[in-house]
């Protein structure tokens, strides 16, 4: 079954701090996601990966076509439905987490995990108890569970972030380059708890760089080129496909 | 907090008498400047002393603010030849009032004696034409300073009042254009915070005099400087209250049968002063006393009501309302020990 | 005030401890030393500080000779002389503001008659309608009789009185009686009578 | 239905007659907000906006925008000069309360934290005092009661208790916006209006608050609006956002999208300008 069927999605900015010139994120873009599968979306820097996942989120104004979401309400299309329905999604179904952290200063990492699940009904020290376990499977050192997150490096605010994003088990997850910035060690492990914590319940959208995690975790892969669907293949063709570039991927992406 | 320090703090007398004789220094003209000048009587003067002018405007008032109990009727206040401050509002009131059928009274601080009392009983004496009385019970106007005469007054009698600060919310807002406000819109809470710090503070409301009092269910009023042992004699009295501040210019009234209910909170009542002694010099254990220092330099407690406590002297049972037809009128505070008045024992009223 | 037969200082100040008692009784009737009372009691309220509608001719000319006049249409006049009734109008007489209330109007009415017991007055029940006070200055209930009065303008007068402290304050004359009913009361008529405007 | 739906809501501000043309003349087209022909400041006009129940809605511009304005006139705290607003517990257009009601829906339904603490608190009351004035206005007449929720409210907007009995000028500025908002909160009201929650705040202060505010917004999911120039507050506490200039709003929708996907052109300056 399908849960997300995306149509001629387009996208185009309108910079008028310099004089008005129009930038094409996306170009008539179309695939479908299935209940449950696990989406990767790969191509070269600014080939529309990120616009294409914040215009399923509704972060980016989608110009035109459709993203038809098969919500547990019925079909919505998330391109030009209201904001209040949208917001009610994000609440109950859509999760999404950028690439860096927003949080505010001074609260700690446990409960930056935990309150989504707070929000949901959960009590404190269950949800806490659920943030515990995801940051210690993502080899976040305990000392720093009642730190606070602005005073971490990058690789640790990414695993926070991360926990926090799976944490509710949201029907749709939309991931932005969730293991960037990890060590590889700490990138297998978050590799290990998506497929682990994870369940059929939730379909992920995920953006991802590094050929190797989207080889073990995805089971389809959308490959972007110039703002534009270049093709969609299943994992397997994608990891042949790619297996004489695999050298090259590695030395670009670094740690 | 001891009793003896409590009583100290909540005795009227403390409040306004320095800022008033202060102010009386700085005035030349005295009463009895006047009536010396005027050699005996009312030659050269309005009847009442006011000019009928003025009588209208204090008698709009005094209408308005009947009708509007609690309100803060504004007028028109002359110049008296009194110092402000000893009563100039009370004096307009009363002589807009008075007439040859009326017996004036006088009471200052409880008692008929003092200067001022004696100066402003001679003015509507010799102006008015009027009787005077120190017997509460046979005036039918009595003009007072922060006293609440003890004995019951009746349907035929009108207190007038005299009013240094006219607005209960000046404990609380310096500004009388933002309380006009408040009372406008029966808008108190500022007064209820400052009853809540008072309570944080005393565990109980330690409002000496003025005691705040909503009135008629409407208007915040300041009852004047009385004791908070006088402030319940306001309420569902048979006599009217007439409220006046010469230096403010304005009028207020609780008329007879009024809810006057002092502010308070459920689990913290209105409190009356407490005594632990009885009048050295009547015994009576069931009114306002005093601290008196005799000449011996002993401090002793006595009624602050001079003229009741002569009759209690020689009637050690008279009782509030012995002049009354009907027995046990709510007057005042309960009686705090009633069984200490068997003991007294004595002849019957 | 010689013109009217008033002795403008002890008639005045008697009229005056008369409207005390009767504001501060409403529904008492009290006695005013002169008659007409309507006239004592424009006599004590009324001069050029206070705007003045209403009235006869007699008392007109008396206040304006002792420069004591100064007129004001009725929604505009602080004191309203009312002949009998107003038509319902004193619902727009001057009420005052929030903040100065009693800058409302003063009426006076002047009706057939008023009686503190209230069996009918002069065996004409037609006329009389008892009238039920009670609020500041009424332990109770008060009731008293007034003729000439109709139900319509009791009613009319409650509501004027409703948005309390907003008001305008009510007195009734008739002959040398006078019943004083301050906007601080609840007014309604107390009987059913014949006449069949009263609902 | 919304909690509070507002329309078409104007103020102007000044001495003289408005000349009728005020609002053709002024707004974000014209880069001003004083009518050039009479001289009528236009404060706001033309505003509309909705806030549900439990939805944060920021309000952001730069000084003179308007927001201040229109956020006075939903606290019920200025007059509107025209406009339409429905609110949940009110029958009838909100702007035309009269005082009384006003008084009413600010003890009971509309909280308010104002910018300037002096607005907000009287510094000679205890901060348990300018909290308890809530419930006394509300009418609370029970002293042990009110001294409970007063605790109460004193441990969830994280002031320490044991300074509650404290005259409020021995506070530090951040316990004064938390007791601000302690006494905003404390009738359980439907609508918080945030004005400038940070301003004159340590930064270290400022993410306690907020984070003290939001935990409090969504456990009690309270609808609030919040005012602010600063894009960073907007951010973390709102789920819409509107964008006013010159008095207009000029562009809306979700926060995130209307920071990372501005529209209008002022709207992108702002944020370039920012971040």
């Amino acid at each position: 079954m399908t849960i997300l069927e995306i149509d001629q999605l387009r996208k185009e900015f309108q910079m008028h701090v310099v004089g008005g010139k129009r930038v094409v994120g996306l170009d008539g873009v179309s695939f479908d996601v299935a209940d449950g599968e696990f989406l990767a979306i790969v191509g070269e820097s600014g080939s529309g990966k990120s616009s294409l996942l914040k215009c399923l989120y509704r972060t980016y104004l989608p110009s035109g076509g459709a993203i038809r979401f098969e919500s547990t309400d019925g079909s919505v299309d998330l391109a030009s439905c209201s904001e209040r329905r949208l917001l009610e999604l994000r609440d109950d179904e859509i999760g999404y987490a950028s690439q860096f952290l927003d949080e505010i200063p001074r609260v700690p990492a446990l409960d930056v995990v935990a309150r989504p699940l707070v929000e949901e009904g959960v009590e404190r020290p269950a949800a806490r108890d659920v943030a515990r376990d995801l940051l210690t499977a993502l080899n976040l050192p305990e000392e720093l569970h009642d730190a606070y997150p602005a005073t971490f490096s990058g690789g640790e605010r990414q695993r926070v972030n991360l926990a926090r994003a799976i944490a509710p088990r949201p029907r749709l997850l939309l991931l932005d380059e969730p293991t960037s910035a990890l060590d590889p060690e700490t990138k297998a492990a978050a590799i290990d708890l998506l497929d682990r914590y994870l369940t059929e319940e939730t379909t992920v959208v995920g953006v991802f760089h590094n050929r190797d995690v989207v080889a073990q975790v995805a089971d389809r892969v959308v490959v972007l080129d110039d703002a534009a669907l270049q093709r969609v293949v299943d994992v397997e063709t994608y990891a042949e496909e790619t297996s004489s570039e695999i050298d090259l991927a590695e030395s670009e992406v670094g740690v | 907090m001891t009793d003896q320090t409590q009583m100290h703090e909540t005795s009227p007398t403390t409040e306004a008498t320095d800022n008033e004789q202060q102010e009386s220094a700085t005035t030349p003209t005295g009463v009895s400047d006047l009536l010396s000048e005027s050699g005996a009587g009312m030659a050269g003067y309005n009847y009442a002393y006011l000019d009928e002018h003025t009588k209208r405007e204090v008698r709009r008032g005094v209408l308005k603010a009947i009708s509007l109990p609690g309100h803060q009727v504004p007028f028109a206040s002359r110049e008296m030849p009194l110092a402000r401050g000893w009563g100039t509002g009370g004096i307009q009131a009363s002589l807009s009032l008075l007439g040859p059928a009326d017996t004036f009274k006088v009471i200052d601080q409880g008692s008929d004696e003092s200067v001022n009392a004696a100066n402003i009983r001679r003015l509507a004496k010799t102006t008015a034409d009027v009787e005077t009385t120190t017997d509460t019970t046979e005036a039918s106007v009595i003009q007072t300073r922060h006293r609440i005469p003890e004995e019951v007054l009746t349907d035929e009698q009108i207190l007038v009042l005299q009013v240094p600060t006219t607005d209960a919310l000046r404990r609380v807002d310096g500004s009388d254009d933002a309380n006009r406000r408040r009372h406008a819109h029966k808008n108190y809470s500022k007064m209820w915070v400052a009853l809540y710090e008072n309570v944080v503070k005393w565990d109980e409301i330690q409002i000496s005099a003025r005691y705040p009092a909503m009135v008629n269910g409407r208007y915040l009023m300041d009852p004047s400087p009385i004791p908070r042992w006088d402030t319940t004699k306001l309420n569902d009295a048979d006599s009217l209250f007439l409220f006046a501040a010469g230096r403010e210019a304005r009028i207020y009234a609780v008329p007879p049968h009024t809810d006057v209910e002092p502010l308070a909170f459920e689990d913290r009542s209105f409190q009356v002063e407490r005594f632990d002694e009885s009048c050295h010099r009547c015994g009576s254990t069931d009114t306002y006393l005093t601290e008196v220092t005799g000449d011996d330099g002993v401090t002793r407690y006595a009624c602050n009501d001079a003229s009741f406590c002569e009759k209690r002297a020689e009637h050690p049972d008279l009782s509030k309302d012995h002049h009354l037809d009907e027995d046990d009128v709510a007057w005042g505070p309960e009686t705090p020990d009633p069984i200490l008045s068997d003991e007294t024992g004595g002849e019957d009223a | 005030m010689r013109a009217l037969d008033i002795d403008p200082v002890h008639d005045t100040r008697e009229t005056f401890r008369a409207l005390v008692d009767a504001t501060s009784r409403p529904g008492t009737v009290e006695q005013t030393p002169t008659t007409p009372a309507v006239h004592a009691v424009v006599a004590t309220l009324v001069d050029h500080e206070v705007t003045l509608h209403g009235g006869g001719d007699e008392l007109r000319t008396t206040l304006g000779r002792e420069s004591r006049l100064d007129t004001a249409p009725f929604e505009d006049a602080d004191v309203v002389v009312v002949d009998g009734h107003t038509d319902g109008r004193v619902t727009v007489a001057k009420r005052g503001s929030l903040k100065e209330p009693s800058e409302g109007a003063t009426l006076v009415y002047e009706v057939a008659d008023l009686s503190a017991d209230t069996e009918p007055i002069d065996g004409d029940d037609d006329q009389t309608l008892t009238l039920a006070v009670s609020g500041p200055g009424v332990p109770d209930t008060r009731t008293f009789g007034v003729d000439g009065l109709p139900a319509t303008e009791v009613e009319a007068i409650a509501e004027a009185q409703s948005g309390y402290p907003r008001g305008v304050d009510v007195y009734l004359a008739a002959d040398d009686r006078v019943v004083g009913l301050p906007r601080s009361v609840d007014l309604s008529v107390a009987s059913d009578v014949p006449d069949e405007e009263v609902a | 239905m919304s909690l509070l739906d507002a329309e078409n809501v104007t103020r102007f501000y000044g001495e003289f007659e408005p000349c009728g043309d005020c609002v053709d003349l002024t707004g974000p087209t014209h880069g001003r907000n004083q009518c050039p022909d009479c001289g009528t400041v236009v404060g706001c006009a033309d505003v509309d906006l909705d806030v549900e129940r439990g939805e944060v809605l920021g309000i952001v511009g730069e000084s003179g925008s308007g927001k201040s304005s229109l956020a006075e006139m939903l606290a019920l705290d200025l007059a509107a000069t025209a406009g339409n607003v429905e609110f949940a517990s009110y029958d009838g257009n909100l702007l035309d309360a009269n005082y009384e009601e006003r008084v009413d829906l600010r003890n009971t339904n509309v909280g308010m934290v104002h910018q300037h603490v002096r607005d907000g608190l009287n510094l000679e009351f205890t901060g348990g005092g300018n909290v308890a004035e809530s419930l006394l206005a509300a009418g609370w007449r029970n002293f042990d009661e009110i001294r409970a929720r007063v605790r109460d409210l004193f441990e969830e907007t994280e002031v320490p208790v044991d300074r509650m009995d404290d005259p409020t000028d021995t506070y530090s500025g951040g316990m004064q916006r938390r007791v601000q908002i302690a006494k905003a909160i404390a009738n359980d009201p439907e609508l918080v209006i945030l004005d400038e929650p940070t301003t004159g705040l340590d930064v270290s202060v400022q993410a306690r608050v907020l984070d003290m505010f939001r935990r409090i917004q969504r456990e009690q999911d309270v609808a609030t609006i919040v005012v602010s120039h600063d894009l960073g507050v907007v951010r973390l506490l709102a789920d819409r956002t509107v964008v006013m200039r010159h008095g207009r709003v000029i562009e809306s929708g979700l926060t995130d999208r209307v920071m990372e996907d501005p529209q209008r052109e002022y709207t992108q300056t702002l944020i370039n300008s920012v971040i």
